[in-house]
């Protein structure tokens, strides 16, 4: 598995940080007194596990954007499905502590008349169900949506509007109360996960532990695939996607299997991020919440995987530290971050390299917009 | 071009075109019928692309494909790829594999590699990535994740590589290629598929004549072991390849025949020169 | 005289005008007797008016205002009138020092006002030394039947038909005595019709079941409330069977119209929704379909256009009902000028990554968005209606189209011609389309691509911003408004046929339409829903939308 | 050992380590304010983190808190709700604030109470909400349902007449229990279920041809119709311009709405909305001294006197204010012991009576209904004669009537079962 990173220095760094930070941070967490310069508080560390899925999130957009140049604007819905799948086992283990002490149903559905649990949340009792459910929603969905997207050849900016469609769709499906996902207020108030408190110092720190180890592995797959003969086939796909037909290549089935890995690695991210941010609701399937994930992508730098992890770790710390230093201004800045980004570095942040060497015009033949 | 020496009536044109076997280049390669398009018909809104073509080439043959702008030359090769599907005609390629029913990839996995107008070679990966794409063997994704290339693969990339002269440049990519290498990377991905027949769409545009006389080196030491269908404009490049020639005009053949033959055909002259 | 009269209230009550619609008339009119009578003619009325000097303190009380109301209708005070008026219209006041009852008029943080009783003027008051005579819905109610029924003699046409509507609703006698006095005198065939319409109706109450039937048949196919109402009860309640009989035919064929009505009320409504998403998604068919910018700042450039009309009207709170004349060009100019400004600053070096532009104009949209909230503010801004795009064209009165809907389809057809007509015929249109086909080929044959990028990118966030003006008149104008309507346009867009305008203006009315006659019996949230996914579904089977660009040059 | 510690620094250096670097002054305290500046809350919010900075400049002016100057303390959570955790969260740990002031949609709240209970901080919550939930650590200064939807039905039936309803909401929470505790309400008064009209509509739903023109079919019987609106936000301006378009006035149909108040008229046109009704415990036109002098106090602040009051701003004036007092009774913010002081604290609302914090950490409020303005202001019609005590478990829906809440000793339960004698909730 390791010699996948042969040749990818940026990735290399990049995992060698994010390993020792979950190493040492929980230590500094644990071990150091409050007071110590050196300490880092729990806050800081779910903050951080949260940028880590953002990351994670990040990457399986740049598998499909960067890689086979489908400019998902959809990807919320599986990071939000993979949440949901988690939120609904955290719901379960509420039990009977939640405001209406019914064993049986969850809050929002005693406040609403429901007689019973619907069928589609029968099992999430169960961790391992709720897992699978993370993994495994995200990526049927994703196979419904490509298998019919891809062979008919729907591509470009369509596929991507569509994208944008499903998202919508879905997010207004779970607005609706009768859809037995609790509404607009959507699942909240967890009590604990694996028989883990979750307003313990030490579950936090094992989330966020779990997330740094996600995002290596998401890593590492993203770079198993790209790194090997089926990852130069995506990449030819997306540069000149009827050449690559020609060549013989069942470009539908690549790119088949290419979304619903993506799919199921951002479901992987929202099952990591709901326990830590302690809310899931229909906003995550926001259109905009999935153009800002293509965002961190550009602003990090696409096709190169730790530039897509880079750029969500410095959206999100920008905006978390923007929000609370200047928060009138806050916009205006990440706004022209935007902006500048594009203009002056069209290979993102970690393409700085690039950009100053390479100054030749893009040749946007095909797959462009794609 | 002299249209004194024509020597060529339309009969004779016609009578050529019917005999192939008088015809001393392609005799060498005489063979049984490869590919085989028989009254093929498409239109784009009411514009007839391909009207009524006929079209026979032979297995081992060099066959050069001329026309004028609009001819269908392009189409022709579109239809054979399954990119466009015909109105009306058949399409068999070999015995009796029908085209008409493939999709793009089942035609090339049946042994049909195309050489695009534009040089389309993937620009993000290497000359060696290019080829390796290109090379045959199971293509599922499954496979090509876990397989890394053999070794018998990698021999026939080298291979390749020193037939289109680019073995110093295998490291490199696609993008820093000149116009010409593009080309002839293009020609050499279409080796690696071991196709039957292979399509090369204008091979020398915008080539310097080194690089012209280069390619038509290439071309012709392909021809024997493939069965080539080159289209061009370029008369010279046509001329140096000295072989078997068919004039498309309005979408159908116009004339068929050596290159000295076409050149007198005064049918041929009058669509080139204009009326 | 009238003329003068409204130009006189134009000044004294500019803000009555903001939103004033047909069934205000009544109180213009009003208004003008009770602003001008008051100086002149009042002042030797004073005596008369004593008795009602005593009932104006018992109306400021809760528990004495309805008999005190009563009193004051029936009074016979030569100006109880425009007591009743001034009361509807929240006018009247109660000097707290002496109970004056008084008319105010707002002036800034005071009021200007004349003694209600003889019209002199009594200068000006704090906003705490007069105290306002509250009504509440239900005394507006019997106000405005007791107007009417004095309205009867108006001049105005208008007015007269208001008057005889309000008292059809619930009839009584004295209201049915002054309709059968004032229709011989009546002139206009429609308050004519209204009024007879009221003396039938009268009819259906009568004890003689020879009447109810003849007036059953007189009313005939009436798809008036009322007469619906009082027809199904005379079908269910009564017990002559030939009076049920004749009821209950009648009221079948009505409803049967009614439902009509319905359908095509509810294809009107489809459209008009329709033409909203077209409009909005004109601009974005320009700078996305033709340049194939995404461009994520499109719902901005509507925003800008609804804050000009907003402006306009703020600075020219005079020219309410012309604002939109002036608003359709200034909103035009205005996001033309900052699209070009975009285009020339940012948009000019991304051709060729069309993708980067998505992110470039998604942080100029949140830049755009969140100047708004800091110069302007984070609220939404009021704009008003103008009086001639406010009301109901009523065709029937099952059947009534709202006449601003009614403008934004034609004006929705108006830009999407115009912007036809400019592509087709013109020199620049001509330029633009072959700089989107072929900008080397264009650059090479003269057209200098670079202005003319600038050029259709600020058409395209003009045509934006002129949608936003219309917008103005249907729903809220505010910060967030553009992000309502960004990814319907794209949708929009997209299911059209990116780089056909002709696609655009049918996917926009199609979808409307659509959605409407799903809403019914789905639900508007459902519908949506339902929408959504038939567009996924459409681009699977025609992956280019409905209109592809075909042949040779659609390439991939 | 060199790399790791290398990594800290750039972690430290590009800011996580906030915590140490703001470094706490220990002669203030601070207070945190918690309402999104951007976003689509931030038409609603923004104005409430002003009168936050307003009340605390003037409490400053009256000399601060214990000595102390007060310090207020803005982020901005930018309308999306997990970032209103991760603000709450922040303002308590890294900031140390005492007290939070904030929250405006009932999902924003619901995603902070979890943050607020675990790390046993304070938060004033300023909007009228559904009820049905009673935490420690929240204080509650919006309407419950029965301080504002009851009140007004009873006024639409008592004093209009009213016989047919329609309730219309936004499909979220609190229309949701409201338009339920309604329909409970209304059918125990012997409404019959034809007459009652329930309609769910999106957030920002902004065609409402087809339901104005349902509204004026159901009410075209004959029957009063009234509308009670808990139409939401930005959906409420398209919603009054078809009612207007379309023909329905108030005196034919009128509509009542919960989420409607003067900041919300300011960006309508209100000549068509004459007479159509608003239920809130606060109107800017009620006029008593306390109301000027906070008025004058927000013209002054703002600079502008354009700008109107509203219901929300008057709660945190509560809100702050009875905070404000249990600090100076308990002598110290510790919030256990502010919790405790604060039960029984009142102080002068703006409508002129006495507003006191309940046990179970809602307030007392008088219910006043009032008509539009064409000055964009409300004329109150009808006014409860006392105060109305805030109730956070409805009693007319049959999982909440036998549950009470009471933050003082012994019981010190939000969510006790009289019936089964159990305490279960959030504060397990």
């Amino acid at each position: 598995m390791i010699n996948v990173m042969k040749g990818d220095r940026g990735g290399q760094i990049l995992l060698t940080l994010i390993l020792s930070a979950a190493v040492v941070l929980p230590c500094l967490n644990i071990y150091l007194p409050a007071d110590s310069p050196w300490h880092v508080s729990t806050y800081q560390l779910t903050l951080l596990g949260k940028y880590l899925c953002f990351a994670l999130l990040a990457l399986s957009v740049d598998l499909v954007w960067g890689y086979m140049g489908f400019l998902t604007l959809g990807h919320g819905a599986f990071f939000a499905l993979g949440g949901y799948a988690i939120g609904m086992y955290l719901m379960r283990q509420v039990g009977d502590r939640g405001v209406y002490g019914n064993p049986d149903l969850p809050d929002f559905m005693v406040f609403l008349n429901w007689e019973q649990l619907p069928w589609y949340w029968l099992g999430f009792d169960w961790f391992a169900i709720a897992f699978v459910a993370m993994l495994f929603v995200p990526g049927l969905l994703a196979f419904i949506f490509g298998w019919f997207a891809f062979r008919s050849r729907v591509n470009g900016v369509y596929l991507s509007i569509i994208s944008q469609a499903m998202t919508y769709a879905l997010m207004l499906a779970f607005f609706r109360n009768e859809f037995g996902f609790g509404g607009n207020n959507g699942l909240t108030d967890f009590k604990e996960l694996l028989g883990f408190s979750l307003s313990k110092d030490s579950t936090r720190v094992g989330l966020f532990v779990a997330s740094a180890l996600a995002l290596v592995v998401g890593y590492l797959m993203c770079r198993w695939i790209t790194a090997s003969r089926a990852g130069r086939v995506v990449v030819a796909i997306r540069d000149a996607e009827n050449r690559a037909r020609f060549l013989g290549y069942k470009v539908e089935n690549y790119q088949l299997l290419v979304l619903v890995v993506s799919a199921m690695l951002a479901g992987l991210a929202g099952g990591l991020y709901v326990p830590q941010a302690g809310i899931i609701n229909p906003g995550e399937f926001s259109p905009l919440n999935s153009i800002e994930i293509v965002i961190w992508v550009a602003i990090g730098g696409r096709s190169t995987l730790y530039g897509a992890v880079f750029g969500a770790l410095l959206v999100n710390f920008v905006k978390s530290w923007f929000t609370a230093a200047f928060p009138e201004f806050w916009i205006f800045v990440l706004g022209a971050l935007f902006v500048l980004t594009t203009l002056w570095l069209p290979y993102g942040v970690t393409g700085l390299g690039k950009s100053l060497s390479i100054r030749k015009k893009p040749t946007g033949k095909e797959g462009l917009p794609a | 071009m002299n249209i004194e020496r024509s020597l060529s009536s339309i009969d004779q044109y016609s009578a050529a075109a019917a005999d192939t076997v008088s015809d001393p280049i392609t005799a060498a390669y005489q063979g049984k019928t490869l590919l085989m398009m028989e009254d093929v018909s498409v239109s784009f809104d009411g514009f007839k692309a391909i009207n009524e073509l006929n079209f026979y080439v032979n297995e081992g043959e060099l066959r050069c494909v001329i026309g004028p702008n609009g001819a269908g030359k392009t189409t022709m090769m579109d239809i054979v790829t399954g990119k466009t599907r015909p109105d009306a005609g058949t399409v068999i390629f070999g015995d009796d594999i029908n085209l008409l029913k493939m999709s793009e990839p089942e035609v090339a996995e049946a042994g049909i590699g195309r050489k695009f107008q534009q040089p389309t070679v993937f620009e993000a990966l290497s000359v060696f990535q290019n080829l390796e794409l290109a090379a045959s063997g199971n293509r599922s994704p499954w496979n090509l994740l876990r397989k890394p290339l053999n070794t018998e693969q990698r021999d026939h990339i080298q291979q390749v590589a020193l037939t289109i002269g680019l073995t110093e440049l295998l490291a490199a990519d696609g993008s820093v290629l000149s116009h010409g290498q593009k080309q002839w990377l293009e020609i050499g991905m279409l080796l690696m598929q071991n196709p039957k027949l292979l399509l090369v769409d204008e091979p020398v545009a915008g080539m310097t004549h080194q690089e012209m006389d280069k390619t038509a080196e290439l071309i012709t030491s392909l021809a024997g072991q493939h069965t080539v269908v080159v289209v061009e404009h370029d008369m010279d490049f046509v001329r140096s390849l000295n072989t078997r020639v068919t004039v498309l005009h309005q979408g159908s053949v116009l004339a068929e025949g050596a290159m000295r033959d076409i050149q007198n055909n005064q049918e041929v002259v009058r669509v080139y020169l204009g009326e | 005289m009238r003329s003068t009269d409204k130009s006189s209230i134009l000044k004294l009550h500019p803000n009555i005008l903001l939103g004033s619609k047909a069934h205000l008339t009544i109180v213009l009119t009003i208004f003008a007797q009770l602003f001008f009578l008051p100086f002149n003619a009042l002042a030797q009325e004073n005596t008369d008016n004593a008795v009602i000097l005593e009932i104006a303190p018992k109306l400021s009380d809760k528990k004495t205002r309805n008999s005190a109301l009563e009193q004051l209708i029936a009074s016979d005070a030569p100006m109880s009138r425009e007591w009743l008026i001034a009361l509807l219209d929240g006018v009247l006041y109660l000097r707290k020092s002496d109970s004056l009852p008084v008319f105010a008029e707002k002036k800034g943080k005071s009021f200007k006002i004349v003694n209600a009783s003889n019209g002199n003027h009594e200068g000006e008051a704090g906003r705490r030394e007069v105290s306002k005579i509250k009504i509440n819905n239900a005394i507006r109610g019997k106000l405005r039947a007791a107007i009417a029924s004095i309205s009867l003699k108006d001049d105005d046409v208008e007015v007269r038909l208001q008057a005889v509507k309000t008292m059809t609703r619930s009839l009584n006698d004295s209201d049915l005595a002054a309709i059968s006095e004032y229709l011989p005198e009546e002139s206009d065939k429609r308050v004519q019709k209204a009024m007879q319409l009221a003396l039938n109706l009268a009819d259906l109450s009568d004890a003689d079941d020879q009447i109810i039937i003849d007036a059953v048949n007189a009313i005939g196919i009436n798809t008036d409330d009322t007469v619906t109402q009082k027809l199904r009860e005379l079908s269910t309640q009564t017990e002559a069977p030939e009076v049920a009989n004749a009821a209950s035919e009648s009221l079948t064929v009505i409803e049967k119209r009614i439902s009509l009505y319905e359908k095509i009320e509810t294809l009107f409504f489809g459209l008009s929704l329709g033409s909203v998403l077209a409009m909005a998604a004109i601009g974005l068919a320009i700078t996305f379909g033709v340049m194939g910018v995404i461009n994520m700042a499109h719902g901005e450039m509507i925003m800008l256009g609804a804050y000009t009309t907003w402006a306009i009207q703020t600075v020219l709170p005079a020219f309410i009902e012309y604002s939109l004349f002036i608003a359709v060009p200034a909103a035009f100019l205005v996001a033309f000028m900052v699209g070009m400004i975009i285009e020339i600053l940012v948009i000019r070096h991304l051709y060729g990554r069309p993708l980067e532009t998505l992110l470039a104009t998604f942080g100029i949209s949140l830049i755009l968005q969140q100047t708004v909230r800091t110069l302007i503010s984070p609220q939404n801004v009021p704009v008003s209606n103008p009086a001639w795009m406010s009301g109901l064209w009523e065709i029937d009165p099952a059947l009534s189209l709202a006449i601003n809907r009614v403008v934004i389809f034609f004006f929705c057809l108006f830009i999407f011609f115009t912007l036809m007509w400019l592509l087709k015929y013109t020199n620049f249109g001509l330029k633009v389309r072959a700089v989107s086909q072929n900008r080397q080929m264009a650059r090479a044959l003269g057209a200098k691509s670079g202005s003319i990028d600038a050029l259709t990118f600020g058409l395209g966030a003009g045509i934006a911003g002129v949608a936003g003006v219309a917008l103005t008149q249907l729903s809220n104008v505010g910060p967030n408004m553009g992000q309502a309507y960004i990814v319907d346009s794209f949708m929009v867009v997209v299911f059209g046929g990116v780089g056909n305008l002709w696609g655009t203006l049918l996917a926009g009315l199609s979808l409307g339409v659509f959605n409407k006659l799903l809403e019914p019996w789905a639900g508007a949230v459902v519908a949506k829903i339902v929408v959504l996914v038939f567009i996924i579904m459409f681009i699977q089977k025609y992956p280019k939308g409905l209109f592809p660009q075909k042949g040779r040059a659609a390439g991939d | 050992m060199k790399p790791r510690s290398t990594f800290v620094h750039v972690i430290c250096a590009t800011g996580l380590c906030l915590a140490s670097a703001a470094a706490t002054a220990a002669d203030t305290i601070k207070v945190g304010v918690l309402h999104s500046l951007s976003g689509t809350m931030a038409i609603s919010e923004t104005t409430l983190k002003d009168t936050m900075l307003m009340l605390v400049e003037q409490q400053n002016a009256k000399g601060g808190l214990l000595g102390k100057e007060l310090e207020a303390v803005v982020v901005d959570p930018a309308s999306d709700w997990p970032l209103f955790a991760e603000k709450a969260r922040e303002l308590i740990e890294v900031n140390e604030v005492d007290a939070v002031f904030g929250a405006w949609t009932s999902v924003s709240r619901k995603s902070v109470l979890p943050v607020f209970e675990e790390l046993n901080s304070l938060l004033f919550y300023p909007v009228q909400y559904e009820g049905e939930e009673s935490s420690k650590n929240v204080f509650y200064t919006g309407a419950a349902p029965n301080q504002q939807a009851i009140p007004a039905v009873d006024y639409l039936e008592e004093e209009v007449g009213v016989e047919r309803w329609i309730l219309a909401g936004t499909d979220y929470v609190y229309p949701r229990t409201t338009n339920k505790i309604l329909e409970a309400y209304l059918l125990d008064k012997g409404v019959a279920a034809e007459d009652i009209m329930i309609n769910y509509t999106p957030f920002g739903h902004s065609d409402w041809q087809s339901i104005v023109s349902d509204i004026k079919k159901f009410g075209s019987t004959g029957k009063k119709t009234a509308v009670v609106s808990t139409i939401n936000g930005d959906a409420n301006v398209p919603f009054y311009k078809e009612l207007g378009t379309q023909g329905v006035s108030a005196e034919d149909i009128p509509v009542i709405a919960f989420s409607v108040g003067e900041e919300e008229l300011s960006g309508i046109d209100t000549a068509p909305l004459v007479g159509h009704l608003a239920a809130w415990n606060y109107f800017m036109s009620v006029e008593t001294d306390e109301n000027d002098e906070f008025i004058e106090g927000w013209h002054k602040f703002i600079g502008t006197d354009e700008r109107v009051t509203n219901d929300p701003m008057e709660a945190h004036y509560l809100g702050f204010n009875m905070w404000v007092k249990a600090v100076e009774k308990a002598g110290t913010t510790d919030p256990d012991a502010v919790q405790a002081a604060i039960i029984g604290v009142s102080v002068p609302n703006l409508t002129g009576g006495l507003s006191s914090m309940l046990p179970n950490h809602h307030i007392t409020k008088p219910v006043l209904i009032g008509e539009i303005q064409d000055d964009g202001q409300f004329d109150v019609v009808s006014e409860t004669d006392g105060l109305v005590a805030g109730d956070a478990w409805s009693d007319f829906l049959p999982d909440s009537k036998d549950i009470v809440a009471d933050w003082r000793k012994p019981m010190m339960c939000g969510n006790y079962n009289v019936k089964t004698g159990k305490c279960s909730g959030q504060n397990l």
